[in-house]
């Protein structure tokens, strides 16, 4: 056994593919262009040398077609993915991304349209612009919708640069130079903080409740210095839990001339149940990339519209994409506007999918896909209960938090279940956080997947969890199913090798 | 709803489970008036015989999309291999996301290292990240990193940057206590002017050029870069023309600190301005303070070597609001589609495809500056792009060229500057026949004199 | 370890996909339709009951659209395929199949064209067909060619009754009833044999000499009778030799009255190189799905051209396409002709991929192809000799068979070396086929594969002949490293399973 | 060229380790006098750029691709899902062969045995196959079959059989001596005729029809097969539009022994007429007479299921010339099309479709029924195709709909039958909306009186 074992990783083809470079055979080649149509300009005449490369781009690789084709096709293999099973990564609503969208966004007419195309040659990708603003402005109950950044973080920062443009606008730059605080839970995503610094607002950290909710006397205390800018909320929260008080909040945020942040992440909870814009929210960002399917692509492209409140409108980055009559137009004169935060319009063969997702849903759609992923969380974590302890005892809504606190007496951790859950063909949950649970493990399974397989993961789980008891060893060595083990991510990080280089130069390095 | 995999019956049956009975329980947690009594307005749900018609529709209605173009400016067209859009349709790659776990994201894990190697060779520097958005956001990153490096608050920047791409540093760095100064370009050459570079001193973080810049012409990188750190200041070169690394010197053997560049030319849809993919790259003294994310080599326990995603504590989700930046969620699957295309054309077909570049705007330039009342607006060395001053309204004669000629013969540059009415920016790939240019020449001269006269 | 392997195998979604029908759940749904947009008719005016279906076709799945995807992602998973590497089946041609091809077969104006289009209408698809022919031609060295057939044994079946329809017209009925034998060589494929029995010959079997070449004295003999109508042959032969005695071959069948049909499915080796027209044979069938790199789909669509000679093209299924100046046409008008063999035109879809490849390659590029496809049998051939026996010591073509002779001394036989060869990444070669080489292991690695590899392989087969004289049991039970083991396929046929039923109407069974 | 992995170079040094200098020597098994002296007179190597543009000029020239349709006859365009074609595009499918080696392509070996399992369920039978060439072939081996399993020499086809697939029929049975005695229609009801089943005898091996029949007509088959029966002969059921299985009695149902089909209208593009794929089911006790493929399940030493090739003793490659047929290679990727096709739509979903077929059809027929000198050619009960009548030259009338109202009406049935100038064969799917149809009707009436004065 061991040998073949030892025959089948050290030699097989598959599970082996060396990195391009090392594949690289002088002389091998990929492609084929048509013959230059037009006279030749001399070399030099067509640029001076010391313009010119000399290193003809050496090291690159040399490979055939076949060659790049069993690369990708090899290694593509050693990942797991959406269309291979539940992927219950909390807070990143990894649903299933259609096949639908994928062949909208590769229609020639679209995808081959250049972001420069007059007004005139663009109509069509206006509109799909524009009526994918309105959707998004009836789904989150905010008038002013903007799809220009990229993904969440660059939504946050343009969210937030309303706040302080607005309250700017409203007490004029001097006397706002006093509202500089931006108010984030300590429960809040990493990118909450990153995105209020760049936007030159200091943060303070909320406490969260033993409920798993905003402190709101933390709240009042905080509000009560003057300095407030605005809060930043993530609702429902990281931990699952929807902040009842959010009404109350908004009232007190206000109430101290700040604005409140909805970070919509989660809104996979809350389409066609209930919206931001309603429960006083001033702004806030949606992922395209979660709620609305476009693919993960193994770490983007995303889409992060911020949409926001009539008042805030005017400060949204330009061009706004307006309708007059039929026709479509973009609109550069908004003297308020915080800016372009991305050259062009945004990623628009996200928006060609989200907008194909919303049509293939329709509202009702919608609304059944909403509950369906609260009660996939809701199943889990009725499923998990007799093993895993939760941090919170409430009702959780489109994922759910649980803590490693009975398995670490054993000595088994948040990290050894995750691994160990990879033995029984589950990608893990998100680990380590929020950061306010201790070794959180939060399941966000969406609606995307059927009972049977929500029941073969929560065997799996509970599986594990008698692992941990009876032969922890097993789950503490995990995973034993994979190509590679563990891999030394300290020692990664101590001395780290970021690219491929030449044996001589690795050697010299 | 057939993405939804449990039927009605079954959904019934779960909430039972979960003690409930009905769906609406589900949401007991959210006060009643905050719950909407109303369906949302949204149009009713759709086949995809009705959808797919419908996106047609609206195809049909993007005309440039279907014409011979000359535009650039920031997206190019090239042609891009087959198996680059069939590889990145493979589910292993675009439904999965962030490579949180190595044992099983190894695939995108390895192709992110090749692609931080490919952006090294290619930049000619030491150390590049996972990629950024796109061109325009990671030159303002590249501006914030510079001031973080060297703690110092004014960045000079030339005005012969991509107009969309100076607006979005402002606007990343108007609440960052940074002072950005611009740098007029030389009427003449079309390059950043030397004499403007009196501003740099020993309070600039950093000196700021593309190149080849927007108008074209290509920078003296070289003379630029002694310039910034004579004054212990860093340059940072950004390239939207991807494919100009196939001919010009890199960035890096010119002196360069920092390098971002928009990578939609390698084998990226046009696709209306994105999704694109920065490029970021810089010298390894500056890794710890590089933006995003990075993937590093690693061993398991039996000595394999596997790829991670390191130096983490750079990141917002460690680092919080000290974070080098909030980027999260990057270009991944673009970045891919670029992996694959630099690796199918390799060394031979990336150069090839930069001198096709260069070679047909040559013939295009030549043949357009001989048209009675055409010339070219700037003398400076070019790669495939360049400015034609009109005898007549640039944007007048686009239009009419587009309607009568189904031409796109470029962008006039009124678009950005009010003051160059004649001016306009043509742009030249492999994908350019001859006869495409041939009809545009033409075109332009028969035009022109109709609208003169 | 074990443990683990036993998680791993009885509970891994992705490595124990159900059947769907196991998976199916009354009431998913994975479609939709527009709403029916005419006056709908009362179902009894419609249709008679009687006429009506009454079980509601109860039994198909019910499952959802992310069901499908799943299940078939995850199945797929179980297949080695081309794109992860060496696929050496001896006589299969497995080389690359490009994406360049696919995307043509899906043009829409070629893709969405019905059968029955007017001419005037599809003027381009019979532009495609009529330019692919002339190229078959040119690469044949034969004037005639019919794209109908379906595949190889399609091709074989109507080359087979040309000659039959040549020789009644020549002899007439009558006469010609004398001659009904075909020559195959005990070395041939089996759909040869049957072929000709479909065509109404009956089979006389050719004894291979020695060196694996056609027995000239047998063959003239078996002419000696006068009942021959002809000869099929495999050029290279089934062993991956040349008949090199060939014209001689063809003189003695002509003289006899007879005529000679190759079997081209052995073409990688000759294509730019020579051509079977020049060597005097009169009919021949491609495989494009072989030579011309069109996909193999695991099992299929293939196509089977019939090339002929000039004397034997007015025999060729109607209709013909034709060309008129700058107009295509269909010509049906062929009083001669053996008739259809099949509906419409063939399988145009891999006619469009074919015509792409000889495109790709031009002229050069395809004798490149042949020379690549020989140097790497070659090249495997001289890797492989220390270990293994060949049947005969003649330099191989583009495919090369040994025995298992001197692995079978200690037990081991081809099906164990195919099996442990799994283990090692690889693909089996054809194993057993010819039937005149004992535990024939046929090997044809195609120009699709590079160096690196082929030493891989060759490392592999030569690890394989030592485990099997140190640890036989080692291949005795491989594949080791797969979902499951060996399959009783002596007890499937003893009482075969052939479809999935419901577990009372299966228990009831 | 870029399909070959190795460089020259490399190619050169492997000549040399096998002994060998130059290429031409990898060929000197090759009598001299045969080998090539000259290139082959082919056109020289395309780029993909070049190519792709050759390939849309020839597609721009199939005009009927782009029109509203209403042929049928065999081919038939219904919606296909996108996930049918993605799925098919998985190279673990699409590049693998013929599932030889059981362990290594269970992938392909589970789907074939639900496409087994989906056929029998259709047809109504008990065992299917792995797929044949198409409808047509299919039709030719069970006239074989049928004459094995009966050994008996002659078969009783009817006129109302699709003509290309009696043409077929008739090329393979030319010598295997089968007598085949053709079956005259109806010409009222367009249905076979009921007193010319005199000619079925004890001699005969089968009675052949077709239902819904070439004319749109559907047989009584339960009183076909009776009669069948009653000679003992067994009936062969053909069906082309396979979408019918949703709404008609299944065949198996009405007492066939063998129902052969072909199955391109589960979700396969027309292309011209193939690939496509033939169905093929009878009853239990003639499985061992069954030519082609089939898949069976198996167990390995630890009891897992599998699947296996089995009863391959059936078939040539062990058989030779005693094989229940010559076919090898079938249509395996078309058959997983189909598959996914019919598991993603599901019951409702095929029944759906087909009612959605019969309705449009029933409705288009009452509309056209209506005008002026049109009639309907048959009464008898039709699913989604019928014969109209029309006032003038079939032939002439749709060729004007084409060039002026850019409709495709139908096909002409002069192209079969001289002795039918007027009449003329119209299908209707759920893919023509109704304004189609009423652009057809309105056509028809239009252009009819046009033609007629
Ligand atoms: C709660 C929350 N906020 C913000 C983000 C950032 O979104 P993105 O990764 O699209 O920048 C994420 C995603 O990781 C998140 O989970
Ligand atoms: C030598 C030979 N002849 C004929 C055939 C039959 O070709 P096909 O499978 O396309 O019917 C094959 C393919 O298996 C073969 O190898």
């Amino acid at each position: 056994m061991t040998s073949t074992n030892v025959t089948k990783v050290t030699t097989h083809p598959t599970q082996n593919e060396a990195l391009i470079f090392e594949r690289s055979q002088p002389g091998r080649v990929g492609y084929r262009l048509p013959a230059l149509d037009v006279e030749e300009t001399a070399l030099d005449e067509l640029l001076p040398e010391s313009f010119r490369r000399d290193d003809e781009l050496r090291g690159m690789p040399e490979v055939s077609e076949v060659d790049v084709v069993r690369h990708f096709t090899r290694i593509s293999t050693w990942n797991y993915s959406i269309d291979l099973g539940l992927y219950p990564l909390g807070s990143c609503t990894m649903k299933y991304n259609s096949r639908l969208n994928e062949r909208v966004a590769r229609i020639a007419g679209h995808a081959n349209l250049h972001p420069l195309a007059s007004e005139a040659d663009a109509q069509g990708a206006l509109q799909v612009i524009y009526e994918l603003q309105e959707h998004l402005s009836e789904i989150t109950g905010l008038a002013g919708v903007s799809l220009q950044p990229a993904a969440g973080a660059h939504g946050e920062m343009t969210g937030v640069m309303l706040i302080r443009a607005f309250i700017d606008a409203r007490d004029g730059e001097g006397a706002s130079a006093r509202r500089r605080v931006m108010l984030i839970p300590d429960s809040a995503h990493g990118t909450n903080p990153a995105s209020a610094h760049l936007s030159g607002f200091n943060v303070k950290t909320i406490r969260s409740t033993a409920e798993g909710l905003t402190d709101l006397d933390h709240l009042r205390e905080l509000c009560a210095h003057g300095d407030i800018a605005g809060l930043m909320l993530t609702n429902p929260n990281t931990v699952g839990l929807f902040e009842r008080n959010i009404s109350e909040i908004c009232r007190i945020v206000h109430e101290a001339g700040g604005l409140v942040y909805m970070d919509g992440a989660n809104m996979n909870a809350l389409v066609g149940v209930a919206r931001p814009g309603d429960m006083g929210v001033d702004v806030i960002h949606l992922n395209l990339h979660k709620t609305f399917s476009t693919p993960h692509g193994g770490g983007g492209p995303g889409s992060g519209p911020c949409c926001c409140t009539r008042e805030l409108e005017p400060f949204l980055p330009v061009p706004r994409i307006v309708r007059e009559g039929e026709t479509y137009k973009l609109d550069f004169n908004r003297p308020q506007s915080i800016g372009r935060v991305k050259a062009f319009f945004g990623n628009f063969g996200m928006m060609l999918r989200a907008l194909s997702y919303i049509q293939t849903h329709g509202s009702e759609g919608l609304r059944e896909a909403t509950e369906a992923a609260v009660l996939n969380a809701r199943y889990i974590a009725h499923g998990l209960a007799p093993d895993y302890d939760q941090p919170f005892d409430a009702p959780p809504m489109h994922e759910v938090v649980f803590t490693d606190k009975r398995q670490s007496r054993k000595g088994v951790h948040t990290l050894d279940i995750a691994k160990r859950l990879i033995d029984y063909g589950f990608h893990p949950m998100t680990i380590y956080f929020p950061l306010i649970v201790q070794g959180a493990m939060l399941i966000e399974p969406t609606e995307s997947v059927g009972r049977q397989e929500l029941d073969q993961f929560i065997s799996a789980m509970r599986s594990i969890a008698r692992e941990a008891l009876e032969q922890p060893e097993l789950v503490l060595n995990a995973p034993h199913s994979t190509r590679i083990g563990r891999l030394d991510e300290a020692a990664a990080a101590r001395k780290p090798v970021l690219r491929w280089k030449p044996r001589e130069a690795a050697s010299a390095a | 709803m057939r993405y939804i995999p449990n039927s009605p019956d079954e959904r019934a049956e779960m909430l039972r489970s979960v003690g409930l009975e009905a769906a609406e329980e589900l949401f007991s947690s959210i006060p009643a008036d905050l719950r909407l009594r109303a369906p949302l307005k949204l149009p009713e749900a759709l086949s995809e015989i009705e959808l797919l018609a419908g996106f047609e529709e609206t195809a049909a209605r993007n005309r440039a999309a279907r014409r011979p173009s000359f535009l650039g400016a920031g997206a190019y067209s090239h042609y891009s291999p087959s198996i680059v859009d069939h590889l990145i349709q493979r589910s292993e790659f675009f439904t999965a996301y962030t490579p949180y776990q190595p044992e099983i994201s190894q695939g995108t894990l390895q192709a992110i290292f090749e692609f931080q190697t490919l952006v090294c060779q290619l930049t000619g520097m030491d150390v590049a990240n996972a990629s950024m958005y796109d061109g325009s956001t990671a030159l303002a990153e590249a501006v914030l990193m510079a001031e973080r490096v060297t703690r110092r608050s004014k960045v000079v920047i030339s005005n012969s940057v991509h107009p969309e791409y100076l607006e979005v540093v402002n606007t990343y760095v108007q609440h960052a206590g940074i002072e950005l100064v611009r740098l007029d370009f030389d009427q003449a050459t079309g390059q950043t002017a030397p004499d403007s570079l009196s501003s740099l001193d020993d309070k600039t973080a950093a000196l700021v050029i593309q190149s080849p810049n927007f108008f074209g012409s290509i920078e003296d990188v070289q003379a630029l870069a002694e310039r910034a750190h004579s004054v212990g200041a860093l340059l940072v070169v950004t390239v939207t023309e991807a494919i100009s690394f196939g001919l010009l010197r890199a960035p890096g053997a010119c002196g360069a600190d920092i390098v971002v560049a928009e990578g939609q030319s390698f084998g990226v849809p046009l696709s209306f301005g994105g999704p694109y993919v920065g490029l970021f790259a810089t010298r390894d003294k500056y890794a710890r303070q590089l933006p995003g994310r990075l993937v590093g080599q690693a061993v398991d326990r039996e000595g394999r070597r596997g790829f991670v995603l390191t130096l983490a504590t750079r990141e917002q989700h460690i680092r919080r609001e000290k974070a080098t930046s909030n980027i999260c969620t990057n270009e991944g699957l673009i970045a891919l589609a670029a992996t694959i295309y630099l690796e199918t054309m390799g060394p031979r077909g990336v150069q090839e495809v930069a001198m096709q570049c260069a070679q047909k705007a040559a013939y295009a330039a030549r043949r357009i500056a001989s048209l009675a009342g055409f010339t070219l607006a700037f003398t400076a060395p070019r790669f495939n792009e360049f400015v034609v001053r009109a005898p007549v309204e640039a944007a007048a004669l686009l239009a009419r060229l587009a309607s009568e000629r189904n031409i796109t013969g470029g962008l006039a540059l009124s678009r950005y500057y009010s003051d160059r009415p004649n001016d306009f920016l043509v742009c030249v790939t492999e994908t350019n026949s001859r006869q495409e240019i041939d009809a545009l020449v033409e075109g332009l001269a028969a035009l022109a004199t109709s609208l003169a006269t």
